[in-house]
């Protein structure tokens, strides 16, 4: 069994490093078939463990010592357990769906093997991020992740504003990654190692204050990666990557690793109950934030980017009350959806010619139907709506938050829900029915190519079915992670039930009616609470005056005042005492070997006098 | 009786005439003589502490001081006679390019 | 006794032909003053018991080292005074004469290491000789091959640069040089 | 037995040698006519005393009568100097010969060696090579094309020689175990059989070769061949001075036929009825006998045969013949 879980994990970036010895030449269609066959056959391998691991059997392998010096030793370990096989599946099939893609996303682009090389170095990142057996391996994946985030969100770096963006998500991580890595010390400095099975096994031990400021300082990283508030400005201006790689960022790789950290630290969340809550208030929080401003935002693959911000507030209330299993499943259902919505929304703007604004859209759905029924299937699983799989994650979400007699989150969500479905069918809507605005601005919309909208298929399938997984997933997971207890009554759960549903629905219809007659007048427009909505609540000019500017002031000030009149000067000091120093010796190299004889002859006799002087007094 | 500080004086002073030469003399043969007197005095000593201590490592140091002479000579005087056909001296001062 | 009046005149004569060596004016006198020195030297490694290493001494200075010296010197024009821009004597002489009174004061002074352990002290009744081959073939040997390595390269560095190729320059290309090439 | 009697016996012992031996040498030039004569079908010097015996003398007061000329421009201590190296390094080169077995004179035991080196091989050939410097510095004091010539011809040829030299009696050597000449001479008491002739022929025939190239003789005397270069190093040289280089070679002759009897020919062991030292007279009066012969009958070779011999013919011989001596021995 150990080779498929080199295979799996290693395939990605065998393909990886054959594409990027292409990087620089003209296209190369193979480099693209070749890594998508490569990840795929990753998916089909991580299929053959999925099938392997059970309650008894998880695959642990040490691959080789990697750091070892005194105490410390951090071996290359991979584990495939219940919760790192879910998530290999998930990244490997949705990667795979990405790459195929991405061939025809990326047919024309002139750095076709260079993308490739970049999307498969990013799945193996990935893949050492959840297989790792140790935080190490996890931090190591984690900032692959990073790295490749950086490098394909600004894959387009000629234009000012991707180059913006990339580096914009680069450090807004890193500022996180520093509570990350705060966490991973305090784990060495109490425990002593990194391994998940002694750092589990020791927690318990101690100090409950030890074990809150560990959890707080994942949480941040975690925060980070999955651009919750305050980081989750990157998310939306990480759009101006290509689409797959969105798709790849925001269904599979990049956002879900945060979650997928509380997951697997579940052990140490469990210990910390307030903690847990925060987390969940938080999540509460930026599903409603987040879905506020997915309502009025007009960027396509922004709405989607919100909406995706909003269901990580979701995974994270789940995980945060306590329901780990809970929030892995919806992770792995809205990976499907969300990956289908993004391809779907990729598929709209080549037909716009990467036009993204919806209001000059409407109609659509006469030239791209498939596209048009994919994502509108997507959009429904997205709202909720049995039997679509967002139904089973979502509304179990909210069983949790009314289970924890948590009514607040549970009306943030609830309302949530309802927003979300709104923003979905907004979308839909305003793309592919109504108004043909597009031919009046002279686009010539085309369907994408037959083999990627085969390819979508897949996923559109499973947001479909996903759902009904609900009870094998269910056990096959919590043989690793903590059960969840509901305590509710069964009649309540089926009130629950309705109402989310009926709000859903309630969205919906109202989007369908609103938008079927063209949409809100333009004095919606002036009313405030849009243009709070539509600023982002005001948080990106926030952090430019609040946190940008003093810097950059600091920041001149430093450079101007104290870095070139005190350090440069000093250095300049030295610099030039060298200088005049070798100035002055300079003759001594004069190249004529018989004065280079003499000085040596000098030295010589410097010593000898030297060794008289200061001999050993016998 | 002669013991080890006479050879050891005899060797500092042949070692001074070598270094003298190689200061004093420009003309690359001469130099090349003045760092076989060098090596010579330097293998005296050599020979004459190994024979007062009982050591031959002395001889074996000489030996191989001895071959690198040789692989000098061999070398430095190949070296010499390229560069009198090149430039027809062999004066020290004509080999001043590498200026500081 | 002997020893004595062998080790004085020896070292009288050493040192009056390195002075030669040294001072001459003539490439030739110098040549031949520093052959002379050298067999003098194999003198003195007979006198320390050192019998092979003199007879060495002999070959290899005196009948290799400073033939091909010879051999070279007759590339050049050995009559020919020569002629050499010296300046600032005085230091040469200070230096000179300091590196001396100080090597002489160090080493004629108490030798420190009188407590000095021979690590490879001769055995008795085995040769000179013997020892050596000893030596040489057991803790030297690494040391040996490549000294014997390294004159291989010199020899064949040596042939090399006094062959006709090593007129092709390379390096130092002018103008002659092309004219040379072209005719 | 006091330091000083020794000193007076090694006093006594090199005056005999030097007197002895230079007798021969002078001795050996008569011969060498008188060979040379009856190779050709003529008498040779005939004149002077009987059968031309007194010959040798005349020459002597010729030479030691004769002007001597320093030419103007020559580097005149150099120039001076020269002639007398060649005798003075054959000779120091008999330092380490044992000429004739031990024998006792009035119950005195006398070793016929002057010193007993346990080196004493590589000393003479060490030693016999400084003689190299005569023509070389002869050569070069000169001032004179043809002498410088000479002087070159003399560095490649002896330098290249004695690498065959060394080379090939390190076989004979690495059988014995010694470099004593005397062990040497020890080793091959068993009478003729023990010979190390037998054993060694590659070596002995190499050693004879690089002996004659050692010595100038011909075929090999391309230092002062008159067709080539006029007279070599000794263009410019006349009267005594030029006789000492001649006297230098033909003692080195005769420490070659030394060297050759003692190491390959049994040394001065009995044969038979013959007792040792009558043996080593015959055997040196043997090969310089052979020199002269082959003078006769040989032309000489040009230098660039000369080098190829030595370089591409007899090293790799001798190379050859130590590699299979060590597998033999071992």
């Amino acid at each position: 069994m150990e080779k498929y879980l080199y295979i799996t994990l290693f395939a990605p970036l065998v393909g990886s490093l054959i594409a990027a010895f292409f990087a620089a030449k003209p296209k190369e269609l193979y480099t693209g078939i070749l890594t998508s066959a490569l990840v795929g056959i990753s998916f089909l391998s991580s299929i053959v463990l999925l099938n392997y691991v059970d309650a008894d059997t998880i695959l642990h392998v040490k691959m080789m010592d990697w750091i070892s010096v005194g105490n410390l030793s951090i071996p290359f370990g991979f584990v495939v357990d219940q919760v790192s096989i879910i998530m290999m599946v998930t990244v490997t099939f949705v990667s795979t769906i990405v790459h195929i893609y991405s061939i025809g996303y990326m047919e024309h682009d002139k750095s076709f093997n260079r993308f490739f090389s970049y999307l498969s170095a990013f799945v193996f990142s990935m893949l050492i991020l959840v297989m790792s057996d140790n935080f190490i391996g996890l931090f190591i994946g984690w900032e692959g992740v990073g790295l490749c985030s950086w490098m394909l969100i600004g894959f387009w770096y000629h234009k000012q504003s991707a180059s913006w963006a990339a580096n914009e998500a680069f450090i807004m991580n890193r500022i996180a990654d520093l509570g990350m890595l705060m966490g991973l010390f305090l784990i060495y400095w109490e425990i002593g190692s990194f391994q998940y099975d002694i750092v589990f096994a020791n927690i318990l031990n101690l100090n409950i204050n030890t074990v809150t400021w560990i959890g707080s300082f994942l949480f941040i990283g975690a925060m980070g990666k999955s651009a919750q508030f305050p980081f989750h400005t990157w998310l939306a201006d990480a759009m101006e990557g290509p689409t797959p790689v969105s798709a790849l960022i925001h269904a599979a790789t990049m956002v879900t690793a945060g979650v997928y950290l509380i997951i697997r630290a579940s052990d140490i969340y469990f210990l910390i109950p307030d903690v847990g809550y925060v987390i969940a208030s938080l999540g509460a929080f930026v599903a409603v934030f987040a879905a506020s401003m997915a309502l009025v935002n007009r960027d396509l693959k922004r709405i989607i980017a919100y909406s995706t911000l909003s269901q990580l507030g979701y995974m994270f209330v789940a995980a945060g009350l306590g329901a780990y299993w809970i929030a892995l499943f919806h992770l792995m259902t809205h990976a499907f959806f969300k990956s289908l919505l993004f391809l779907g929304a990729g598929n709209v703007m080549h037909a716009m010619n990467d036009e993204l604004d919806i209001k000059k859209m409407g109609g659509l759905y006469q030239s791209m139907r498939a596209t048009a029924i994919l994502m509108t299937i997507a959009s429904i699983a997205l709202a909720g709506i049995y039997p679509f799989a967002g139904f089973f994650s979502k509304d179990k979400i909210l069983e949790v938050a009314f289970n924890h007699e948590a009514y607040l989150l549970w009306f943030a969500l609830f309302i949530g829900a309802g927003m979300t479905a709104f923003y979905s069918f907004r979308l839909v809507m305003m793309v592919f029915f109504g108004e043909q605005v597009h031919k009046r601005l002279g686009f010539h919309p085309h369907e994408a190519r037959p083999f990627v909208i085969y390819a979508l298929t897949p996923l559109a399938l499973l947001s479909i079915v996903a759902g009904f997984l609900e009870y094998s997933f269910h056990a096959f997971v919590i043989d690793l992670l903590r059960d969840y207890k509901f305590t509710l009554d069964h009649s309540v759960g089926w009130m629950l039930i309705v109402a989310t549903t009926a709000i859903a629905l309630s969205g919906i219809a109202f989007a369908v009616y609103k938008y079927k007659r063209g949409g809100f007048g333009a004095g919606v427009e002036s009313l405030g609470i849009y243009k709070l909505l539509v600023n982002q609540y005001y948080i990106p000019q926030f952090y430019n005056n609040a946190i940008l500017k003093p810097f950059a002031a600091i920041s001149t000030f430093f450079w101007k005042q104290i870095d070139l009149k005190i350090v440069d000067a000093t250095v300049d000091l030295i610099g030039k005492m060298f200088y005049n120093a070798g100035g002055k010796t300079r003759q001594i190299q004069s190249g004529n070997l018989s004065s280079m004889l003499r000085w040596m002859v000098a030295g010589i006799a410097v010593m000898l006098v030297l060794a008289i002087i200061l001999r050993p007094m016998v | 009786m002669i013991g080890l500080a006479h050879y050891l004086v005899l060797s500092g002073i042949l070692f001074s005439i070598g270094l003298f030469g190689v200061m004093k003399r420009k003309n690359l043969l001469m130099l090349f003589f003045s760092t076989e007197i060098l090596l010579n005095a330097v293998n005296i000593g050599f020979v004459a502490v190994g024979r007062f201590y009982g050591d031959m490592s002395g001889q074996i140091f000489a030996f191989f001081i001895i071959a690198v002479a040789a692989s000098e000579v061999a070398v430095g005087l190949g070296l010499i006679v390229l560069w009198y056909k090149r430039t027809g001296s062999i004066d020290l001062d004509s080999l001043q390019m590498m200026k500081g | 006794m002997y020893e004595v009046i062998a080790f004085y005149t020896f070292s009288l004569l050493t040192i009056a032909l390195f002075g030669v060596v040294v001072i001459s004016k003539n490439a030739l006198y110098s040549m031949s003053a520093l052959a002379g020195g050298m067999i003098f030297i194999a003198g003195f490694f007979f006198m320390l018991e050192a019998e092979f290493l003199g007879v060495v001494q002999i070959i290899v200075y005196t009948g290799a080292v400073m033939a091909l010296y010879a051999f070279g010197m007759m590339f050049f024009d050995t009559t020919k005074e020569v002629r050499e821009r010296v300046h600032a004597q005085k230091v040469i002489y200070t230096l000179a004469i300091l590196v001396a009174v100080c090597v002489v004061f160090i080493v004629s002074g108490p030798i420190v290491g009188q407590k000095m352990q021979a690590l490879y002290p001769s055995i008795e009744g085995v040769g000179n000789i013997q020892m050596v081959g000893l030596l040489l073939f057991t803790k030297y040997l690494v040391v040996f091959e490549l000294a014997a390595i390294m004159l291989l390269v010199a020899m064949i560095s040596g042939i090399l640069l006094v062959s006709d190729r090593m007129n092709l320059d390379l390096t130092l290309k002018d103008e002659d040089d092309k004219e040379r090439e072209m005719i | 037995m006091g330091e000083m009697a020794i000193v007076i016996e090694t006093v006594i012992k090199a005056i005999t040698v030097l007197a002895v031996v230079a007798g021969m040498a002078a001795f050996a030039t008569y011969i060498e006519r008188k060979v040379l004569a009856f190779m050709q079908r003529r008498l040779g010097p005939m004149h002077v005393g009987p059968h031309g015996i007194l010959q040798l003398a005349a020459d002597g007061i010729k030479l030691f009568t004769k002007e001597d000329i320093v030419p103007q421009n020559s580097i005149k201590p150099i120039f001076k100097i020269a002639p007398v190296i060649a005798p003075a390094s054959a000779f120091t080169a008999m330092a380490a010969v044992p000429f004739f077995p031990e024998f006792t004179l009035f119950g005195y035991t006398v070793h016929p060696i002057i010193a007993d080196i346990n080196v004493g091989i590589l000393f003479v050939m060490g030693v016999a090579s400084v003689g190299m410097y005569a023509p070389l510095l002869a050569g070069m004091s000169s001032v004179n094309k043809w002498a410088l010539l000479g002087a070159a011809r003399t560095v490649i040829q002896l330098l290249s020689f004695e690498v065959v030299t060394g080379l090939s009696i390190l076989a004979p050597l690495m059988m014995i175990g010694s470099l004593s000449l005397i062990d040497i001479n020890d080793y091959q008491m068993g009478g003729v059989g023990s010979w190390l002739a037998w054993k060694q022929p590659l070596a002995f025939v190499l050693f004879m070769i690089a002996g004659f190239a050692e010595t100038n003789r011909t075929p090999f005397d391309l230092i002062e061949v008159e067709s080539e270069v006029v007279s070599g190093y000794a263009t410019d040289y006349s009267g005594m001075r030029w006789g000492l280089f001649f006297v230098g070679e033909y003692a080195n002759m005769i420490t070659v036929s030394f060297l050759v009897s003692i190491i390959f020919l049994g040394g001065y062991n009995p044969i038979w009825f013959i007792p040792g030292g009558l043996a080593i007279l015959l055997k040196i009066s043997f090969f310089i006998f052979l020199f002269l012969w082959v003078r006769a009958a040989w032309p000489h070779v040009r230098p660039d045969q000369l080098m190829w011999l030595c370089w591409k013919v007899l090293m790799p011989l001798a190379l050859l013949n130590i590699l299979l001596t060590g597998i033999v021995l071992i």
